[in-house]
């Protein structure tokens, strides 16, 4: 499990080197500004962290944020960033991008990536559109929602990120909205502290393209389910929530440690494979030749 | 080689039937008497049924080539003596089992010596079945042709002691049983090899690379299973614990190709490796690679095309697929030679690949991957690790880090991620010498156009600088420089075509072998050089369609315009090459 | 063409000013009136903010190229000027708002004419918002060139009737304002280009793609966005209902190949479109397509590589990535040379694709796919629908159907599925003339062999086929036969190339273009022979790396030794390869 | 809807020109008897059919019976069948294939497919092995399990079939057991008459390489939902039971009719594509044209 620091960390630390060239008024400033100060809050030093994404506007993230990051190929942050953590499990890891990166076409190595539940944080910035390719239906686009490429409505049913991560065995389950800070920030805290696979879907309007989901809209529409008392432990009860038909329930819908991919392989993690030497001593290399005399 | 100091066995029957044990217990026996193997498995993608046969050559000297003609052959069910007997060699010696081959065989060939055992009669004791029939005729033949059968009764031990005595017992009384019949029955045979005590390695290709990974330094490996590649795999996976190796079986080969790029790019050397249609998926990665500059490498192994092709089948039709991806950028193709090379070139893709920061694909093929074949315990020892420029931290007082610096040999100091202070962002657009996308902080403006210019060359004069590195093996020849006529051919066809130079110059003609280990990039004035100083090229290819020929042709200007080429699924052999030249008049000698 | 009847006009600022509302209005208002327009967008991955500029070359006479320097320049932003200034043509003339722009630009060059109008001061009524300042800043222009203002009249209320009259009437008074302003202040413009009053359509490659196909027969269309090829999908996905076609937005390229693939095997002519990145992961669908002998069309869109690259910028750098897959399999290449000829190859791609029942792939780029141009309303009563050897039924006492039959020329007779009697099952995996796999009817016996060496070249055969039917365009030249240099191109430098051409013949210089539309298969012979008929051969390739000259060369032997390369992100332009002739001394006239 | 045809059917008139070259004893066979049956029983022409695999043992199967087929790739025979279906809707369509094919490396396509909602029928052979590729861990390898490629234990949570199903939106998700023909040619029949994409994840124990999921195994360790009294409409209940400890439940966990992916662009697939006319006519080639005038 990667460390906190001992010097002082605050958000300046992680501002990045430019400004993003996100609309204004996207809802991914939001989500940039609470993931810098999730960050400093829990003191974790900037060199410590890495963040992949995939391509997207959501996607351009990293190269917005003074930690280390990788921008890389549409619905791929998945396989790289595991690939990444297995190589240093002493760095935290971050993926993050698009609902159309992550559900879409990433939506695969998604499923995968929760039943295997490597120790990272998973942020999808959901914003039921594509952005960066000026306004295709996304999985998350409402069933008869007029987008560029359905211009007749939508006809397929969206996926329920809630109900999919339950199912597929994600061990830290959550939904919010960037225009709500004071509750994402505590999400993702938790997320990132949660020894595991932790995944939040989190609103993100984008102002330019998606004129049903937009900042109004999901503040008058969501509720806290931790403040209605929902029970993070009951899977029941999460995939009940998830499934609900009116408001939309935001917070922890599912919690629950288990064994992380590492854990059974410790003896090849004991410490991060970045730091270990490379080739085998003379002793090994004979064993390795005599498993074939 | 004109004396006769080998002898060429096959062994036939249905998946399921043993085939693969037989060929080990005796691969192992010869291996373990110091004699040389090479053996070539004809199997196929059915899991049960369907007719499959190992031909092993064994030698007491390196045999170069399964050879065409078997001399002895033991056939386990009823379909192989019509498929087998034919290609018998005059005189052979043929052992099968009269339950399973009923019918009587002198009908088909009586220039053959056959010998019909009677497992029911031989092994009646308790705890056999039929599946072991196998096990008794493997012992005769050994008996036959005078190896060593302590060996076979050692390896029943090994294989076996964990299901428990019984089954090692059963094992090899059955297969005394066999050695006791052939004892009596099987006239003396004109072959008996003397192995020279020292004990080799039988291993495939596969293994080979796995093995050249771990000595290389590799600690990450992923790929998701397809034939024939999937033995690396397999073996890695038995291997992680002992070599502390990360070992993962992804979802897919996007995954796979992408986990490795998250591994190179933390600072660890990864691997992947997969067959054509899993490649194709890896074409999208391949490119990030290059990109992001991450040291990775690619086992893309080749088996019979195209699409789902013939898979278990043998082809070298793949370099196209392997220079494919959107965009130029620099990549490095190795198609090594034979199960020694596989070795050596393993541990050389890694070193290349950090070296330059870019992708290396090892071209291998079902052949040269499956095979087994004896060769000698590998030298770790001489395997050394070159980082290049390999940074995990920076002098306190340095200078903000650039992770892509433009320089003279287009190779930028690579700080691996974790050091404070120097923070930077790897992204797949175009970008500048900090990382940062030409898209983001330069949209439109004249200087995306000099960053552009400056960025991409910048990656692209790494092919170059290999070049000048002397980083790329450029073809070699073997054999008298001032042949008549050169055999070209690359990759794992490197044995077949010296087994057929060995003949054809026993034969009092005049010929070399020229042999590409390296496929790309590659230098044009320096192959162009090599080919005109041959007399007349014939290409050798497993395609039909001279891949190689046209890519030697597209990088260089020099063509090729006759070929021997083989698309049948199978591999060549010497013979077959040296029939081909002499069919085909392609020499007066 | 030494008369001066065009002008080039700029729109520059963010993303989001309005630029391609702007360009739109000014081109429609050029094309009503008769008039030919090319322009280009040079956009960037970035939805607001980045700079952003739309160039349009307005003439009474076809206009090839979108120019480099511009004389009209209407600047939108603060960073405008220093990007667009410099590159203005002497005399020209400059249009900004004095909200935006506050600078004294007569500091940077005192050799234009500014225009600055005050959109608060002149729009000072209801309704409006600062984003207007685009609608006045056309008025002006249009008014200043003077062309006819009351298409854009017209303009506002198809545009905006929807959205209200209000809308309608604040964009009208806010553009009227612009005109009255310049009537006023704007002394006389050089150029008043006259229309020959015949309406031309103003439209994009991709549209043209998309009416290509439709002409064609197009009925299922499955596509992931992806620029520069998402245009396609948008014009398709408004088609749908009116010409009952079936769109689909798949969730991701695997799924969109594999989709057409299907639609293709039940008997309906079905395509894709993607860019480089998306193309890598169909790759493997391309060979199945090639293996099951499925017509399809692949459309894939070239920008800026490698990797996502430059994803809004232009490069010709995917030949690699079109020509790859695993093993060898027909197909087809075809990069349409203007917009006109997107929407001709389009629906030749769909014929083709269904008589030689192979995947065709349409190589476009950004600049083919994406810049707007005036082009005469399509002739769709040109266009033929031809099916090969399509069935829909056989004869009652018809033998049991082989789908893939051996012919001569490699083209089977296509029973689609539905029909009683004659079921068969396409496999990927080698099969014999009914479709049933070796692996599994011949696993491991001799036949196996047989079968692959009938089917294997069978499906290679119908690339002679193309050849000897006459079904692939040879490369054409333009211009005089024996000019002492030639200027070879392929795809959409068609026009710049022309147009380059002319300047150079103007200047006395004797060139001639050779221009590839179909890019593979190559007739090596008669490509040789167009290739020897030129003195000098200089490439002209939007890439570094000169792939078009190495898969010549590869193809036929034949190499280019000299090329002007451009891979900045920027299409050529005449001007652009009229200079490099000169300064590369390429031509003693 | 395609239909049913006049003449008589039999379970004769799908067997195919080849016999199976699956090991004998394979789950495999079952599932084959049992699809032959379900189409006989409903009468259905074997030309009406196309039946569409990926690679693996399993989707060998179009290659054994007598309908049309297409044999493809490793995990694409879904957006195949789609593709095919929407073709020519006049055709039943089915796609079949292992739990690598469809549940490892098409998980994606699934997952996709739920919520489109073709008209289709997709039937998964779940050996809980790959067995082509002659032993590896597959997506549905129980945890800890010993394969060829994972020697030391599967360190992964195995997929859900039937959480996963009823949580992409899925109209019709049901579990059977090639050893249970009787139970199986029910929900086979069911699931080819229900309208929109039926799922069937199917027990076909591989007798070669997996010696933990054997036929035994689930002869044991099943039992049928329907018989317990599961109410099929009830989403929450089918959530429940598909998250079960101990024994398996096997039947129908779900099934609701909503609107096919055809019904809103009903225009469109008033006729079968294929039987439509190509090209456009003279009035509609030059309003196509108006469009850019
Ligand atoms: C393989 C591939 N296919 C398609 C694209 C084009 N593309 C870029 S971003 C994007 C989707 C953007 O939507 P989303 O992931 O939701 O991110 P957003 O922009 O909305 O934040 C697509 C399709 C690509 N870059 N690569
Ligand atoms: C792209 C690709 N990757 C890998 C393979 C190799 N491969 C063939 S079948 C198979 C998995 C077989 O398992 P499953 O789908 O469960 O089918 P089963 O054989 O168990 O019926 C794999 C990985 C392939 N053919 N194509
Ligand atoms: S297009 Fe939408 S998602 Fe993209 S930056 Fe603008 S508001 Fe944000
Ligand atoms: S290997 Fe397993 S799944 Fe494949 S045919 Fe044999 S028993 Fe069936
Ligand atoms: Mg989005
Ligand atoms: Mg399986």
């Amino acid at each position: 499990m990667p460390e906190t620091t001992d010097r002082e960390i605050t958000v300046k630390d992680f501002k990045g080197h430019i400004n993003p060239d996100w609309c204004p008024g996207c809802g991914d400033f939001g989500v940039l500004n609470v993931l810098q100060r999730s960050l400093a809050e829990m003191n974790i030093a900037p060199e410590d962290v890495m963040i992949v994404s995939g391509i997207g506007c959501s996607s351009n993230l990293p190269g917005f944020i003074n930690t280390y990051g990788m921008h890389t190929l549409h619905g791929r942050s998945l396989p790289i960033a595991q690939g990444f953590k297995l190589a240093n499990h002493g760095m935290h890891v971050i993926a993050c991008g698009g609902d159309g990166d992550g559900l879409g076409i990433g939506v695969g190595h998604l499923i995968h990536s929760m039943r295997r539940n490597v120790d990272m944080t998973y942020i999808i910035m959901d914003n039921s559109i594509y952005g960066l390719t000026t306004g295709q239906t996304s999985p998350t686009s409402g069933f008869n929602m007029k987008t560029k490429s359905t211009p007749f409505g939508n006809p397929e049913l969206p996926v329920n990120p809630m109900a999919l991560a339950i199912s597929a065995g994600c061990s830290f389950v959550a939904r919010g909205f960037s225009g709500n800070p004071k509750q994402l920030v505590e999400i993702y805290k938790a997320a990132i502290k949660h020894k595991g696979f932790a995944f939040i879907d989190t609103f993100s309007p984008c102002v330019t393209f998606n004129k049903v989901n937009t900042a109004q809209y999901y503040r008058e529409n969501t509720y806290d389910i931790q403040e209605d008392g929902h029970d993070s432990s009951d899977m029941q009860a999460a995939f009940a929530r998830a499934m609900e038909d009116g408001k939309i329930g935001t917070g922890i819908f599912y919690q629950k440690e288990r064994p992380t991919y590492e854990t059974p392989e410790k003896e090849t993690f004991d410490i991060p494979l970045v730091d270990q030497p490379l080739g085998v001593d003379e002793k090994l290399a004979s064993e390795l030749n005599a498993q074939f005399l | 080689m004109s004396e006769k100091r080998n002898v060429i066995v096959r062994i036939a029957g249905a998946a399921g039937d043993g085939i693969a044990s037989t060929g080990e217990l005796f691969g192992k026996t010869c291996s373990r008497m110091g004699l040389h193997v090479m053996a070539y498995n004809s199997y196929q993608s059915a899991i049960r049924g369907g007719h499959v046969w190992l031909q092993l050559n064994v030698g007491e000297e390196k045999t170069r080539c399964h050879g065409e003609q078997p001399e002895v052959a033991l056939l386990l069910n009823k379909t192989s003596p019509e498929v087998h007997i034919p290609d018998m060699k005059p005189g052979g010696i043929v052992f099968y089992d009269v339950s399973k081959i009923k019918d009587d065989l002198t009908v088909m060939r009586d220039d053959l010596n056959y010998y019909a055992l009677d497992f029911k009669a031989l092994c009646d004791f308790e705890g056999t079945s039929p599946v072991m029939v196998n096990v008794m005729l493997a012992g005769a033949l050994i008996q036959a042709i005078g190896l060593d059968t302590s060996v076979g009764m050692e390896f029943f031990e090994e294989k076996f002691s964990k299901k428990g005595q019984e089954i090692v017992d059963v094992n090899q009384k059955v297969f005394n049983a066999g050695i006791e019949w052939a004892k009596e029955n099987v006239k003396d045979f004109s072959v008996a090899l003397k192995g020279d005590g020292t004990k080799r390695m039988f291993l495939t290709g596969n293994d080979a690379f796995g093995m050249g990974f771990i000595a290389g330094g590799l600690k990450s490996y992923a790929a998701y299973p397809m034939s024939p590649a999937t033995g690396i795999l397999h073996y890695l996976s038995k291997q992680a614990k002992k070599c502390k190796l990360l070992v993962k079986q992804t979802e897919d080969e996007l995954a796979a190709a992408n986990f490795i790029i998250g591994s190179g790019q933390a600072g660890v050397r990864a691997a992947t490796a997969t067959a054509g249609g899993g490649f194709c998926l890896m074409v999208e990665a391949l490119g990030l690679a290059g990109m992001l500059e991450v040291p990775t490498v690619f086992v893309s192994v080749m088996r019979g095309g195209p699409s789902t092709g013939i898979p278990t089948k043998q082809e070298q039709a793949d370099i196209k697929l392997v220079m494919g991806g959107n965009g130029d950028f620099p990549r490095i193709v190795i198609a090594p030679k034979d199960t020694d090379d596989a070795f050596v070139q393993a541990a050389r893709a890694l070193n290349l690949a950090e070296k330059y920061q870019v992708p290396v694909i090892i071209l291998s093929d079902l052949f040269l991957s499956e095979h087994y074949q004896t060769v000698d315990p590998f030298d770790f020892s001489k395997v050394t690790i070159e980082r290049g420029k390999y940074m995990r931290e920076l002098p306190k007082d340095a200078a903000r880090y650039k992770r892509y610096e433009v320089t003279d040999d287009g190779i930028s100091p690579r700080l691996v991620p974790g050091h404070e202070g120097h923070m930077y962002c790897s992204g797949s657009d175009e970008h500048d010498e900090d990382g940062e996308l030409v898209s983001d902080i330069l949209a439109g403006l004249p200087r995306a156009k000099e960053v552009r210019l400056k960025m991409h060359p910048k990656r692209m004069r790494k092919e170059e600088t290999m070049l000048k590195e002397n980083d790329v093996l450029p073809p070699e020849i073997t054999g008298p420089a001032d042949a008549k006529l050169t055999l070209m051919g690359w990759g794992s066809t490197f044995d077949y075509i010296e087994d057929a130079c060995e003949t054809l110059r026993a034969d009092g003609l005049s010929v070399n072998h020229l042999h590409f280990t390296d496929l790309y990039p590659m230098d044009k004035e320096k192959v162009k050089e090599i080919l005109r100083s041959c007399n007349e090229i014939v290409a050798v290819e497993n395609n039909m369609t001279n891949q190689m020929c046209k890519l030697i042709l597209g990088e260089t200007g020099f063509e090729i315009t006759r070929s021997i080429n083989r698309f049948d699924g199978e591999p060549f052999t010497g013979e077959y090459i040296v029939n081909e030249v002499k069919k085909k008049e392609l020499i007066n000698a």
